[in-house]
Parts: structure tokens; sequence; C-alpha cells
């Protein structure tokens, strides 16, 4: 199983670098908003992989405090900047 | 080579990166943002260097002041940014100009 | 490996199929809302599917619940968040994709 | 190793990227990634301490911070804007050459450095028992190098006062907030008792495993600034003398229990029966006090008090 946690981690980073690409090309703001969401959600399935294989509880703390304030950035996106600026 | 000393070397680099960053860019925002990943860069060879315990548990001296570096950084960042929203106020633009002729 | 081994190796890589879905429809559907819809249903699927995967190798029910927890509040986070851009983006004036 | 090889070459891409592309908002995007990867990062570098302030405060803070920084400066500048069209070609090159030897040589420095250093672990371990706490970090921060943390709650403190004072040099008023819709306003009521009760988790979890006030104090920050981006503002009552003793409640603590170990022994030595009951004190005055200055450094500006002197 171990192997295969591996293997999933290495897997989920490659498709975080790909989101990444996104974030680059845009072309509005929101579209690299959307990524950034995407890089939160695969975090946490990273974390969740490291700590059935590390055997650390920790681990699942660092990803429910992930979960509980993947939403912050992307209020304060929609909140903030989208209404003074027009970034479009 | 194990994973630490790989880890401290893109500490290096990270931080190289920041400095450069720091020194070239004019507008703030980009100088803050670089002062914030040469800390990180920093903090990544304190952490990664501390691994090198030679037992399964790090040294766990130089996480406990990266735990305190992580939020002095926030808040120094915090002033930053409020002193760049400031300096922006006054001279309609968020950079600082070489040419003292230039200023308002 | 034995029964429950295989199953829920089987939902772990069901669940890094839906991720590589989510980010595939990430770079290339057309517009903000398609990329939405794609991102917000496909990965949560894929972080649902790997909790189930994970829960049954849990040692305990309080790790069982802690991942559940994560989950639905991915889920919520996801949810609010896919509201509020596809909200502001038709306010202001974005437009959906037509073929 | 293939694991570690590319978390660090994307560590270095996203870094490179986020300094030298146009865009500033999408610097911004690319630097909260950058801290998503530390986090995961200081997971494979054995520190989930670490891993829990930088999830914290990088998912948490400084994305809203940096993002609502950048809606306060003026549109007709338009960010990213480069004006160093003066400079010459051969000052970039020059800098990066030389940086590049600096780089060099701290990375040979690294390369010979001895291959097993136990630093301070060992007499960590060895005191650990007379701490109070089982957890070797929080035994670090509230007791063996309890100063360093005093200071570092007194560094908040003036940064925040810095905030406030380039804030009474003008006198415009607070930027409005548009009223919540329902989606947003059934989000905060879900999520901040639930950011509160985590904060309480970490703080009392921080004893035995990883967690502690910095994590709890921003993880209480974040549910402030949730709470500020919802259009919620602290009510004027509350602006004046009582923000004050919540901001000032941690330092006061800390250099009253320094004082009272002066007293007895040495400075901030805490007796050993005691301990573990004391740090507990501390850190949950220090959590208050390291939330609320968050907040307040988020908010930027001094709450209006009631009689409207701000």
């Amino acid at each position: 199983m171990d192997r295969l946690y591996l293997i999933l981690t290495l897997f989920l980073l490659l498709n975080l670098a790909a989101g990444m690409w996104r974030v680059l090309r845009g072309p509005s703001a929101v579209d690299r908003m959307l990524a950034s969401q995407l890089f939160g959600t695969t975090a946490v399935a990273i974390l969740l992989l490291l700590a059935q294989l590390y055997e650390r509880e920790a681990l699942r703390d660092v990803a429910l405090l992930f979960a509980l304030l993947a939403a912050v950035t992307a209020v304060a996106f929609v909140r903030r900047l989208w209404q003074s600026h027009e970034h479009k | 080579m194990n994973s630490a000393i790989l880890y401290a070397l893109v500490g290096v680099g990270i931080f190289s990166l920041g400095l450069y960053a720091l020194i070239l860019h004019p507008h703030l925002l980009r100088k803050i943002l670089a002062i914030n990943v040469m800390g990180s860069g920093l903090f990544l060879v304190l952490i990664a260097l501390a691994k090198r315990t030679g037992e399964p548990l790090p040294d766990l001296v130089p996480q406990a002041m990266v735990i305190t570096g992580i939020v002095v950084a926030f808040s120094a960042t915090a002033l930053a940014l409020a002193l760049m929203v400031r300096v922006a106020k006054e001279n309609h633009r968020a950079e600082l100009s070489d040419d003292e002729s230039q200023q308002p | 490996m034995n029964i429950s081994d295989y199953l829920s190796a089987l939902l772990l890589i069901a669940g890094g199929l839906f991720f590589l879905a989510g980010t595939l429809g990430l770079l290339r559907f057309p517009d903000i809302y398609t990329r939405l819809h794609a991102l917000t249903k496909a990965d949560n699927v894929g972080l649902g599917l790997m909790v189930a995967g994970l829960a049954i190798q849990a040692d305990s029910w309080a790790v069982v619940g802690k991942l559940l927890l994560i989950w639905g509040l991915v889920l919520l986070a996801g949810a609010s968040v896919a509201y509020l851009i596809a909200n502001g983006a038709l306010k202001r004036g974005i437009r959906l994709w037509r073929r | 190793m293939l694991f570690d090889a590319l978390l660090g070459l994307l560590l270095l891409g996203l870094a490179w990227l986020l300094l030298s592309c146009r865009d500033l908002f999408k610097a911004i995007v690319l630097f909260v990634a950058f801290g998503l990867l530390m986090a995961i990062v200081w997971v494979r570098l054995d520190a989930p301490d670490v891993a829990l302030a930088e999830v914290a405060i990088g998912a948490g803070l400084t994305g809203a911070l940096l993002m609502s920084a950048l809606a306060k400066l003026p549109v007709d500048n338009p960010p990213g804007r480069y004006s160093n069209e003066k400079t010459h070609w051969l000052l970039p090159l020059t800098l990066a050459l030389m940086l590049l030897l600096v780089a060099s040589g701290l990375g040979y420095a690294l390369w010979s450095l001895p291959v097993i250093a136990p630093g301070l672990s060992g007499e960590v371990a060895a005191n650990l028992e007379q701490s109070g706490v089982s957890n070797p970090v929080t035994a670090v921060l509230l007791n063996f190098r309890g100063y360093d943390t005093l200071l570092e709650i007194v560094v908040l403190l003036l940064a925040l006062l810095g905030v406030w004072s380039l804030n009474s040099l003008d006198a415009t008023p607070a930027t409005a907030e548009k009223p919540a819709n329902l989606v947003l306003d059934t989000l905060m009521r879900l999520l901040v008792p639930l950011l509160i009760l985590v904060a309480a988790y970490l703080l009392w979890a921080g004893a035995n495993s990883p967690g502690g006030a910095f994590q709890a104090g921003a993880v209480l920050a974040a549910a402030g600034v949730l709470l500020l981006l919802a259009g919620w503002r602290l009510p004027t009552a509350l602006a004046g003398l009582p923000l004050r003793l919540a901001l000032v409640a941690g330092p006061v603590a800390f250099i009253t229990l320094a004082a009272l170990t002066l007293l007895n022994a040495r400075l901030l030595e805490l007796p050993v029966e005691h301990a573990g009951m004391l740090i507990l004190l501390l850190e949950t005055f220090a959590m208050f006090s390291i939330g609320v200055t968050l907040a307040a450094l988020f908010l930027g500006q001094r709450p209006q008090e009631r009689g409207g002197s701000a």
C-alpha cells in the first residue's frame, strides 16, 4: 500500500504543476483564482495521503486547517479586489 | 545527497532569486513579495539543516524559531503594505524613484 | 494484501483519475463557467473517493470522522466559492461561452 | 526522493515566475500557491508544527492581506507596469553574476557541512520532563526560550502601532463594504464557530502534539478576517479600551510572569511543578492577543470608536 500512496502523491503533485499553467495563462484574474482553488483541494489530498503514509495524526490536522481556510483567499478576492478594480 | 541537503540548496536558490528581484524591481508590492520569498528560503535552510540529527526526530529549536519567524514575517508584511498604500496615495504610484526631481 | 486493501486501492486510484479529469477540465474548457464546473465537481468527487479509500485503512473511528469532516469542509468551501465567483462573473457581464 | 526533487523544482520555478511576471495579481496568486507548497515541504521535513503555522498564516491571512492591499492601490497606476526603462542591461547581468557567486558559495558551504549535527535536540529531549509539556516545540517556545516569544508578541504589537499611526495621518473614512449575500453569510455562520473551535483544539493539543498559541492565534485571526470580509465591523463600544486590553493581554501576562520569576529564581524560568499549568495559561492569553493583533493588522486602520475621536 505504501508504494501506492507514494505514487499517488507524486501523481497529484504533477497534477498541481499542470494546473499552474492556468495561473500563468489566465486570461482573466478569475481563471487564476480558480486554479488556486484547485491547488487547495489537491494539497488536502496530498496531506491526507502523507498522513496515512507516515502514520502521523498531526498531518490530518494540517489538512483540516487547509480545508477550513480554503475559502478565505477566494472570498477576499471576490469582496475586495473585484469590487474596487475592474479586474477582468 | 539526501533530501535535507536538497531542500537546503533549494532554499539558497529561492533566497538568491528573492534578493535579485528585491534589488531590481521598482514596484513596492513586488519588493514586499521578494522579501517574503527570501524569508521562505531562509526558513527552508534552517529547517532542512535541523534534520541532520542522525536520529528520527529532528532538532526542534530551529523549528520553534521558524514558527515565530513566520508570524513576525506576516506582521512585517502588513506594516510594509500599509506603508506602500501610503506612498501610493502621496505619489500616485507605488514605486520609488531614483530621481529626486521627479518627486511631486 | 487482502480484500479491503484492494478495495481501498481501487477507490484511491479512482479518486486520482477524478483529479486528473478536473485538471484537464481546468486546462481545456473554454470559459470560466465550464472551468468552474469541472473544478468543483470533479475535484470534490476525487477527494471524496480518496477519503473513502483512506477511511477503509483507518485505525479508529475518530480518524474516519476527521476524514469525513475534512471532506465536508472542502465541499462547503468549494460550493460557496463556486457560487460567489459565478455570481460575480455574471454580474460583471462575463459572457457565457457559445459554440 | 523523486517527490522531493519535483517539489524543489516547482518551488524554484514558482519563485522565479512570481517575481518576474508582469501582472501583480498573478504574482499574488503564485505567492499563495508558493506558500501552499511550502506547507507540504514542512511536512516532508518532519516539521508539522511549522506546517500548521504556514497553513494558518499562508492560506488564511497572507492572500487576503495582499489582495486587499492591491485593491487599495490607485487604479490609474496600472499594476505591474514597469518603469525601469532606463535601466541598462549591464546592471541585471552584473547583479545576476554576483548573486550566482554568492549562491554557489553558500551552496558549497552547505554541501561541506557535517552530515550529522545533533544541534540542541539532545538538550531539549533531556530537559523535556521539566518543561511541563510533552510537545518539544511548545516546550522550546514557552519555557526554554520564553523571552523570544515575549519579544515576538511585542513585535506584533509594534507593527500594529505602526499601521495605526500611518492611517491616523489622513482621515479617510473606512471603505464601505457591500452587504454580504446569503451564501457568504451562511458560510460565515458555519465557518467562524468551527474556526474558533479548531483554535481551541490546537491550543489544547499543543501541549503534547503539534499545535500551540501561534497556530491557534492565526486561526482566530482568520476567523476575524472572514468576519471583516463579510462586512462585519467591531462595535464602537468595544473599539476603545476593550480592544486595547485584548491587544496587550498576552504581553502583560508574559511580563507579569517574568517579574514573578525574577523574584524567585531567574527570568522566565518556570517552576517545574506548575510549569504545565502556567504554559497553558500563558498560551491562552498569547493566543488571544496574537489573534486580535493579526486581525487588526488585516483591517489596516484603527476601528471607529464611540465619540469619533479616531
